[in-house]
């Protein structure tokens, strides 16, 4: 059976840019986060993809560690943006701007 | 063109495009539920690539486990002003579009010139036997990182978390 | 080679001296004591070197009277190598002169924060001496570099209105330059290094080193821009003004006496020898600007109000004479070049002084607020009068020798240089004419029952008074110095040797 | 001898330094007593080398002074006739002088600071005279500048004082810039300094070399001089005390520049044109002094404009290659001319610092009649009256000029006798109208009876009188049975030997002329100004008034400089300052320098404070990199 | 390899020990004993750093994934020695800002933890873990006062850049992994040397790059930097400086090093382009700054150019002069920040105000006089080791004949110059508008900057020593 290479890569590779511009773009903190998650994400299917290519288990033993790295720091993003909340009342990232210049 | 193929390319539509609604919209509940989808679309294809112990994991700790969590803090969060914005305005995603076309196209470009990808590689599964052995015997080093960066996400999680004027912190 | 640090020692007992300053802070009179036995104690040992001078006059062996040279940072192949000559010599001692007179005149003008003053002071007193005698061209920078940064904090803090403007201005000049060359000055070890497989920064065997024409063209403009900003040469010399107008008088004088000659010394010393030809191309620019320099400062002299200012340009004007000196490169004018650069730091220094001893009595140095003041001020009046004299090289008096010496030593290479150098010199007597007459002739204008010079003030000039005379009518030991230093194949590598 | 001229010169310097660093602790008398010793003992050591040496000429040198590679200088000496007979008036006249100061400033306090000048300016007179090599002429001649500086501006309170003394060091300065240059051609061309040198290798050099060295030699001269055009500073520097303008401004140092020229006559010799020029210059200078001195009113400034004339003499001698009689008139100038000051010098004083001769009142014959027959000597002796010293030295310049072979130097001889008529004109018109004339003050009646100058300032008149009288007998022509014995006497010095080969009877017949003339001349001032009043302010704008005025102005020639050089230099100096380095380039050095804040503003602008900005950023580098890498990549490839 | 030599990873198992323990101590004593967290604290790094300068782990690296080598022990040492310092400022500053809790002291050694493994890594994976753990540390570390809007937003904000600048190294790696097919440092770099177009590599090179280009704050993912500079607690932003940065570049030298010419020839214009970018827009841009931490964040952009600089010229001279640079720049911004830290307007806030510094000389002469010193080192000027680590680098770059961007860098100095001079100019010069300043050393920051002044002296003077374990440290991974 063949599916080529090159395609996985070119899905990962998009959902890569997708993840990245949804990072740029959007300004509530959730979605960027959400951003954040499908470029890992997109990243673990690179990973699978070439385990598959080169017949070998340290991609997809990389994927998991991917996926905890990245609960990890959803996890402590979510509590940073709690914290921020509680202090401007909100989770719009332009509110971001004590600091700048 | 086998099934797999078919299974493949229809998973990978699917991923995208939930993909590309998650992006795009305005309620985050909206979007962590596509994004949900998406990721269910990725288990489907880590299967057919081979790796179904990371298609479970992904459902249970993307799918089953973070979103939720997201879910929970979003409920949680009561947003003043509730956290809708305004995805569709020009100005704000042209340059977005423009900078990740570019990077896409030359990303993809430089993958499509690497001759050694465009074989096609045959499919053989990693059964999860496999995975735990070389996971625990080659790479328990990593997996005690692992733990610490677990650790110090926990802590850190349950220090933020705190409300700050907490009678321990004041000395 | 003796490896008995007599050269380390003078070097490095003023930056010594500058720490235990700090250490007495809390005792002002204890910093001044301290910081004046210093610097006598480093004048003494200089001065034990003149006995070394007889069995130099036959340079032996070695071309150096003294050198000393200690492993360093050899990985890098930078050595701590210091090296005396006659010019050497002669500089030191009027580095450590005028370092000794400066705590003398800062000692009732500095009021605040003295400790930090003389530790400033002494730190630089280091780092000129250093400049004077690194014959290794990394220390050499070293020193450079160490000897502008006090600077900057003596201007900055107890400077006049504009103090921070100037030191600012001052610090960014200098280093600047200093970090060009230091680029170059790289690019010359690496180069010799590959040549001759061995990283050395000695100067001796940097000037072995053998270039292709552009790049000994670049190396030697980058050496030149440094030391051209520190001499000052005409169009970069617009930080000088500034810098003395602001500086307290013990930073005019250093300025003068001292930062400006390292400039030249260094030109002499290192930018000629080791870039030859580009610096035989180089001839033609440097003696227009010189000149250029010479007319530039003395005419806008005459235009100054401030005293200070004005003698800041005459001595810029000055040192375009010296730089022609330099540029024509023959035994007569580098000797007339080597006695001037002392003599300028004797004269501009005095006038220095003077001008800040009358700023501490009047609290001006406006010359319109002046005039008449022999009537009040007659000993004040007398120095003045000579330093101001000497400075337009009255024969009998140190300037003209030096002047003399480089302008008829000019006449033998470049008849129009001289003749247009010769015309300079009538500049400069108008605006000194011009500086006397608002001064100290016309009728008076401030009120009389001023104190003239106090004992503690006339130890200061009369030091200068003599040498003054001293280089004037018996120039010879000094000349003779310079002339078996100057004679030495080593420094001249490549350039028209100078024969006696 | 060397120790004889080595006291010669010492004596003096000796003696300003005595003053100078001693003299606020001596009592005045004291100060007065070591000053005039030191003046009075080099005249005694004058004298005695000057019988010493007989006619040779030593050259020998004190101390080495400065070398560096082949150039070398040392304190040399050239001691010749010609230099015995100027050190001797020198001294002798500046030791008269200092006697006579001591009565003239018996009030002043500055007296520390005036004799010390004095004195050293004896010393570098002296140096000038017997300097064995040019830089150390050099010293007495810029010395000498410094002491004529700072005795012009003696009374610095007083502005035209202060100015006058600079403006005479920066007009004399212009003078040594060539003298500068001419010791560094003749370092190249010669090879040596030494006068000796230089008279031995005059001789070899081509003529016009020689004519480049004279020419700044000359230069020199005029500035020292106060030739045209450089004589602008010394009316002005009448401003000082009268006995200073006795000795430096018409004795001594106003001379050097002519004895400079004899010096290095030999160089000067060798060429021709020079000669013509210098000739030209002097005649020029005569009639321009000549003609301000017939109209001016200030008595200082008329003695100021007949020494230029004087001068003017002298190098006309020279330009008609007749040392013996530049240097005849100069001596015979130097005893009548400070006579006159002098002698000025009382009335001034005795009529309480007036020095407007209309306004002196007249009628001081009866008031001071001792005086009166001084000063009439002095004034035949200026008005070349015969058998006066004036009368011989100058009949010899104008017989050496019609000598001459050349035609225009006959014209040259007319000129120079035309003037000539002027100067008893000028000479008994200020005698007259100071003892005659009656008093045309408008401002009422003149002055009360003047009070006494003491006998010391009267007395030193005297011998200078003598001199100015008898003088002539120094060098009586030959048909007067004379030996012309200091033409004699300098024939050792090298291009003074000339022979004036001319027949008895024509040289007779031009002193009977000359002598005719100048006693015409003599009897119409008498008539003119004993009898007409001279309105001291013309108001109508006649021709005559004009012309007055333009004399007076010294034909307009210092204002010409005020205007047109002085000024513009100093406006442009004030513009190269504001405009060029404060304005251009010190600004635009600070502007660039601005301009990297500026950038650095719009920069900060770049750091929004927008999270989602700074992502962007990262993705934007990110393709930035990616596009360089694939360039690179691709530029390899192909 | 089949028996694993516990004591080459001694230091991380040390780090670790001393992480938990403090966390457990923190969570079981009640009212947290300050004192007793800090010594733990302290005690655990010094330690480290000892072992780390005692134990040789040898040539293999642990698990084939971790090098222990010199070249690891060399910055492990430095790693250690920094979070020693900060902590020390930290001793006061953090009793002040109420902030001094288990959590502080724990995630600060699991930081350095992370340090070394980024710097020690030999496998992406690992490399990964660090980078993560890194940067998860400093998020909370950053966000201590959870009081201060200013702490919370920098930390937000250095958490979303980092959360994205690790989703660029995961594909990165991924990336890497799939044109190589192996996850091991130098067997993929050296794969590459055969196969002639391995571009898949420049893409994975591409990423890498941007995600190490944001943490050590090249232009243009420097925009980051001021903001958690100002936001962050002082030390934190010392450790921040003077670790990660020095971590991760410390991670990317050696990918440097053992990538293959291939790769080399390819990377090394994108590498001159971040250098020249980021020293002259740092330098430029700091001189606009009035706030002193930002203005030093910008100038720590610009030293991070002189630091490419030195990595450019690594095939010349092996990274001598860039690693002795990093020394140099630890050492001076440690002593730079430990100064601020000591400074407070009020218990709560730093002085941060540049205006707030007016005659700081003279009311506080030690402080102002250290800050000078490391400042006038930051500016490269003798007899300091910034001084020398500038000499190297330029000398360096030379040698590698990059004569433009060795311009480039001089013309940044010049301008850095300027900001330096700047804040001395107010600190000295500025007639003293007098602040509440309630600051001074606590005994622990006394002596850190004493030992600091020291070192930056030293190095300056005598650098022959540092530059010998340099060498032995590069010589252990040139292949």
């Amino acid at each position: 059976m063949t599916i080529p290479f090159t395609h996985m890569l070119f899905l990962a590779i998009l959902l890569f840019v997708m993840g990245a511009a949804c990072a740029m773009t959007r300004k509530n903190l959730f979605l960027i986060l959400i951003g954040v998650e499908v470029m890992l994400n997109a990243a673990g299917i690179a990973f699978v993809a070439a385990a598959m290519r080169w017949l070998d288990m340290n991609g997809q033993i990389m994927v998991l560690f991917v996926m905890t790295a990245a609960a990890a720091e959803i996890a402590v993003a979510l509590a940073l943006i709690i914290c921020f909340q509680r202090q401007s009342g909100s989770t719009n990232a332009d509110r971001l701007s004590l600091l700048k210049g | 063109m086998t099934v797999f193929n078919i299974i493949f390319y229809i998973a990978a539509a699917i991923v995208v495009g939930a993909t590309g609604l998650a992006i795009t919209r305005k309620q985050v509940v909206h979007a962590v539920c596509y994004l949900v989808i998406s990721f269910m679309g990725t288990a489907v294809l880590f299967y057919i690539l081979g790796a179904p112990l990371l298609a479970a994991l992904e459902v249970i700790i993307y799918a089953g486990g973070i979103m939720v969590l997201f879910l929970f803090v979003v409920m949680m969060v009561k947003d003043t002003p509730p956290s809708i914005d305004k995805p569709s305005r020009v100005k704000r995603w042209l340059p977005a579009m423009i900078l990740a076309g570019t990077s896409a196209l030359i990303s993809g470009l430089l993958v499509f010139a690497d001759p050694g990808n465009r074989l096609r590689p045959p499919i053989v599964t990693g059964t999860p036997q496999e995975f735990g052995n070389i996971l625990f015997k080659d790479y328990w080093f990593p997996v005690e990182i692992a733990s610490l960066l677990l650790l110090a996400a926990l802590i850190g999680a349950h220090y933020l978390g705190r409300r700050a004027d907490h009678p321990e912190d004041t000395p | 080679m003796n490896t008995s640090p007599l050269l380390g020692t003078i070097v490095f007992l003023p930056l010594f001296g500058a720490l235990a300053a700090l250490l007495y802070w809390h005792n002002e009179r204890t910093c001044r004591l301290l910081a004046l036995t210093v610097m006598l104690a480093d004048l003494v040992l200089v001065l034990f070197l003149f006995t070394l001078t007889p069995h130099f006059r036959e340079p032996a062996g070695g071309n150096w009277l003294r050198v000393e040279d200690f492993s360093w940072m050899d990985a890098l192949g930078i050595r701590f190598t210091l090296a005396l000559d006659g010019i050497s010599l002669m500089l030191i001692l009027l580095t450590t002169v005028i370092g000794a007179l400066t705590v003398l005149i800062s000692w009732n003008e500095i009021k605040e924060h003295v400790a930090a003053f003389h530790f400033f002071l002494l730190a630089m007193m280091t780092g000129v001496l250093g400049v004077f005698l690194a014959m290794d061209v990394f220390l050499f920078y070293l020193f450079w570099e160490l000897q502008s940064i006090p600077m900057f904090f003596l201007i900055g803090i107890w400077g006049h209105e504009r103090r921070i403007y100037a030191a600012v201005k001052f610090a960014l000049f200098t280093i600047s330059g200093s970090l060009v060359m230091f680029l170059a000055l790289l690019g010359l070890h690496l180069l010799h290094a590959r040549q001759s497989g061995e990283t050395t920064f000695a100067l001796h065997q940097l000037i072995q080193t053998s270039f292709n024409l552009p790049l000994e063209l670049t190396f030697f403009a980058a050496f030149a821009l440094a030391f051209a900003i520190k001499i000052p040469m005409f169009p970069l010399h617009t930080w000088l003004p500034d810098a003395h107008t602001e500086a307290p008088t013990a930073g005019s004088v250093i300025l003068a006496g001292l930062l400006l000659k390292t400039g030249v010394y260094a030109l002499l010393r290192f930018a000629f020898p080791l870039f030859p030809h580009a610096a035989q191309l180089f001839t033609p620019l440097l003696l227009i600007l010189g000149l250029t320099g010479i007319f530039y400062a003395g005419w806008i002299a005459l235009a100054q109000t401030d005293l200070k200012r004005l003698v800041a340009y005459s001595s810029i004007s000055h040192m375009g004479l010296i730089i022609v000196g330099i540029a024509v490169w023959n035994l007569t004018t580098l000797s007339g070049s080597l006695l001037q650069m002392i003599n300028h730091g004797i004269t501009t220094s005095a006038l220095f002084i003077l001008i800040g001893m009358l700023d501490e009595r009047l609290h001006t140095r406006r010359l319109s607020d002046l005039g008449g003041l022999w009537k009040t001020l007659p000993v004040w009046s007398g120095f003045f009068l000579f330093f101001s004299l000497a400075s337009i090289g009255l024969p009998g008096l140190n300037n003209f020798v030096g002047e003399m010496l480089i302008l008829i030593g000019t006449f033998t290479r470049q008849p129009w240089a001289a003749a247009a150098g010769f015309i300079g010199l009538l500049l400069t007597v108008v605006y000194v004419m011009r500086m006397l007459r608002e001064s100290i002739w016309g009728e008076a204008r401030i009120s009389p029952g001023i104190a003239d010079l106090t004992g503690r003030e006339l130890t200061i000039l009369i030091p200068l008074t003599v040498g003054a005379l001293w280089l004037g009518l018996h120039p010879g030991p000094a000349l003779e110095l310079f002339g078996t230093a100057l004679t030495v194949p080593d420094l001249v590598k490549g350039l028209p040797i100078l024969t006696p | 001898m060397k120790p004889v001229l080595f006291l010669l010169l010492s004596f003096p310097l000796l003696g300003a330094l005595l003053v100078s660093l001693i003299g606020r602790h001596l009592s005045r008398r004291a100060v007065e007593t070591i000053a005039c010793t030191a003046v009075a003992a080099s005249f005694i050591l004058a004298l005695t080398a000057f019988l010493l040496s007989g006619q040779k000429a030593y050259s020998l040198t004190l101390a080495r002074w400065f070398a560096a590679g082949s150039f070398q200088v040392g304190l040399d000496l050239y001691y010749d006739p010609l230099a015995a007979v100027m050190a001797l008036m020198v001294t002798f006249v500046s030791s008269l002088v200092h006697l006579y100061s001591v009565g003239y400033m018996r009030y002043d306090n500055g007296y520390i600071r005036y004799f010390c000048f004095l004195n050293l300016f004896v010393f570098a007179m002296l140096v000038i005279v017997t300097a064995g090599n040019l830089v150390f002429l050099y010293l007495g001649w810029e010395t000498v500048g410094l002491c004529s500086y700072a005795l012009i501006g003696f009374w610095y309170e007083k502005p035209e004082a202060a100015n006058a003394g600079a403006k005479a060091f920066v007009v004399t300065r212009l003078g040594d810039v060539a003298f500068g240059i001419a010791i560094a051609i003749c370092w190249v061309t010669l090879g040596h300094l030494s006068v000796s040198g230089i008279h031995d290798s005059a001789a070899g050099i081509d003529a016009s070399r020689a004519g480049i060295i004279g020419c700044f030699l000359f230069l020199a001269a005029i500035g020292k001089s106060a030739q045209l055009p450089l004589s602008v500073w010394l009316p002005d520097a009448m401003a000082g005390p009268t006995p200073v303008s006795a000795l430096i401004h018409a004795a001594t140092m106003v001379t050097a520049g002519v004895y400079l020229l004899m010096r290095f006559f030999p160089v000067i010799q060798a060429s021709m044109p020079l000669m013509a020029v210098i000739a030209c210059v002097g005649i020029l200078t005569i009639c321009f002094g000549a003609l301000g001195a017939l109209i001016q009113k200030d008595i200082k400034r008329i003695l100021a404009y007949s020494t230029i004339s004087q001068v003017g003499y002298m190098f006309l001698a020279l330009g008609a290659g007749d040392v013996a009689g530049s240097l005849f008139h100069l001596i015979a100038h130097a005893f009548f001319k400070s006579l006159l000051f002098l002698g000025a010098g009382c009335i001034i004083q005795a009529l309480h610092e007036e020095q407007d001769i209309f306004r002196m009142g007249g009628g001081l014959r009866q008031k001071m009649p001792q005086l009166f027959w001084l000063f009439l000597a002095g004034t035949a002796a200026l008005g070349a009256f015969p058998l006066t010293a004036g009368f011989f030295s100058k009949d010899r310049i104008l017989l050496a000029v019609f000598l001459q072979p050349q035609a225009g130097y006959k014209l040259l001889w007319v000129i120079a006798s035309m003037a000539a008529m002027i100067t008893p004109l000028y000479a008994f018109r200020l005698f007259i109208i100071v003892f005659f004339g009656k008093s045309q003050s408008p401002s009422g009646p003149a002055k009360a009876s003047p009070t006494s100058v003491p006998d010391v300032m009267t007395r030193v008149l005297w011998p200078l009188a003598f001199f100015s009288v008898f003088l002539g007998f120094l060098n009586l022509p030959l048909n007067w049975a004379g030996k012309e014995w200091l033409a004699q006497y300098l024939a050792a010095v090298p291009g003074s030997a000339m022979e004036l080969h001319a027949s008895s009877k024509m040289e007779s017949a031009m002193q009977l002329g000359s002598a005719l003339l100048t006693i015409i001349m003599v009897i119409v001032a008498c008539i003119y100004y004993g009898t007409r009043v001279e309105s001291v302010e013309t108001g109508t704008e006649t021709l005559l008034s004009k012309m007055q005025a333009l004399f007076r102005n010294g034909f307009y020639l210092d204002r010409l400089y005020q205007t047109r050089i002085t000024a513009p230099y100093r406006a442009a100096a004030g513009l190269l300052w504001q405009k060029v380095d404060a304005g251009w380039l010190d600004a635009g050095l600070n502007q660039s320098a601005r301009s990297f804040l500026t950038l650095a503003e719009t920069l900060r602008l770049w750091t929004t404070g927008r999270v989602s900005r700074y992502v962007s950023m990262m993705v934007a580098g990110f393709a930035l990199i990616l596009c360089s890498l694939t360039l690179a990549w691709w530029y390899l490839l192909i | 390899m089949t028996e694993l030599s516990w004591k080459s990873v001694f230091f991380q198992l040390l780090l670790a020990a001393g992480g938990i323990t403090i966390f457990t101590a923190g969570a079981l004593l009640k009212n947290k004993p300050k004192h007793l967290l800090f010594g733990l604290a302290t005690g655990t790094v010094l330690c480290a750093a000892i072992a780390a300068f005692l134990i040789d782990g040898g040539r293999a690296p642990f698990f084939q994934m971790l090098d222990v080598g010199d070249y690891a022990r060399f910055f492990n040492v430095l790693f250690a020695m920094a979070a020693l310092f900060a902590l020390l400022f930290s001793h006061r500053h953090a009793g002040l800002r109420r902030v001094a809790g288990d959590e502080f002291y724990g995630l600060m050694i699991l930081a350095v933890l992370g340090m070394s493994l980024v710097a020690g890594a030999t496998q992406w994976l690992v490399f990964f873990l660090g980078f993560e753990l890194l940067s998860l540390s400093f998020y909370i570390l950053i966000a201590m006062r959870r009081d201060a809007p200013s702490g919370i937003e920098a930390a937000l904000k250095y958490l979303i850049m980092g959360m994205v600048s690790s989703g660029f190294l995961a594909f990165g790696i991924a990336m890497f992994y799939a044109a190589t097919g192996t996850l091991d440092m130098p067997v993929g770099l050296t794969a590459t040397k055969s196969t002639g177009s391995a571009t898949g590599m420049l893409l994975s090179l591409g990423l890498i790059l941007t995600a190490a280009g944001f943490k050590i704050s090249l232009v243009p993912f420097h925009l980051w930097t001021p903001d958690v500079y100002q936001g962050a607690p002082t030390p934190v932003t010392a450790l921040l400086t003077a670790g990660s940065k020095i971590a991760v570049f410390a991670g990317l030298l050696r990918i440097l090093i053992l990538s293959s010419n291939w790769l080399w020839e390819r990377s090394a214009p994108v590498l001159w382009m971040l250098a020249a970018a980021t020293l002259l827009i740092g330098s430029v841009t700091a001189l606009a700054q009035t706030r002193v931490k930002r203005l030093l964040a910008y100038s720590s952009v610009a030293q991070m150019g002189y630091a490419v600089m030195g990595a450019l010229s690594v095939r010349a001279d092996g990274g001598l002069a860039v690693i002795f640079y990093f020394t140099a720049y630890a050492l001076m911004d440690l002593g730079a920040f430990g100064v601020i830290a000591t400074l407070c307007a009020s218990p709560e806030s730093d002085l941060d105000a540049l205006d707030s510094y007016r005659g700081l000389g003279y009311s506080h002469p030690w402080q102002a006089a250290l800050l000078s010193i490391c400042l006038l080192s930051l500016a490269g000027l003798p007899p300091t080791a910034g001084f020398i680590g500038k000499f190297m680098v330029f000398k360096a770059v030379l040698q590698a004949g990059y004569f433009v961007l060795a311009m480039i860098g001089i013309a940044s100095a010049i301008l850095s110059l300027y900001v330096y001079l700047k804040v001395i100019v107010v600190m000295f010069m500025k007639p003293n508008t007098v602040t509440a300043v309630t600051s001074g050393f606590g005994t622990a920051a006394r002596l850190a900057l004493a030992m600091i002044l020291c070192g930056v002296l030293w190095a300056g003077v005598f650098p022959s020593p540092l530059q010998t374990l340099i060498s032995r440290a590069i010589a252990a991974i040139s292949i």
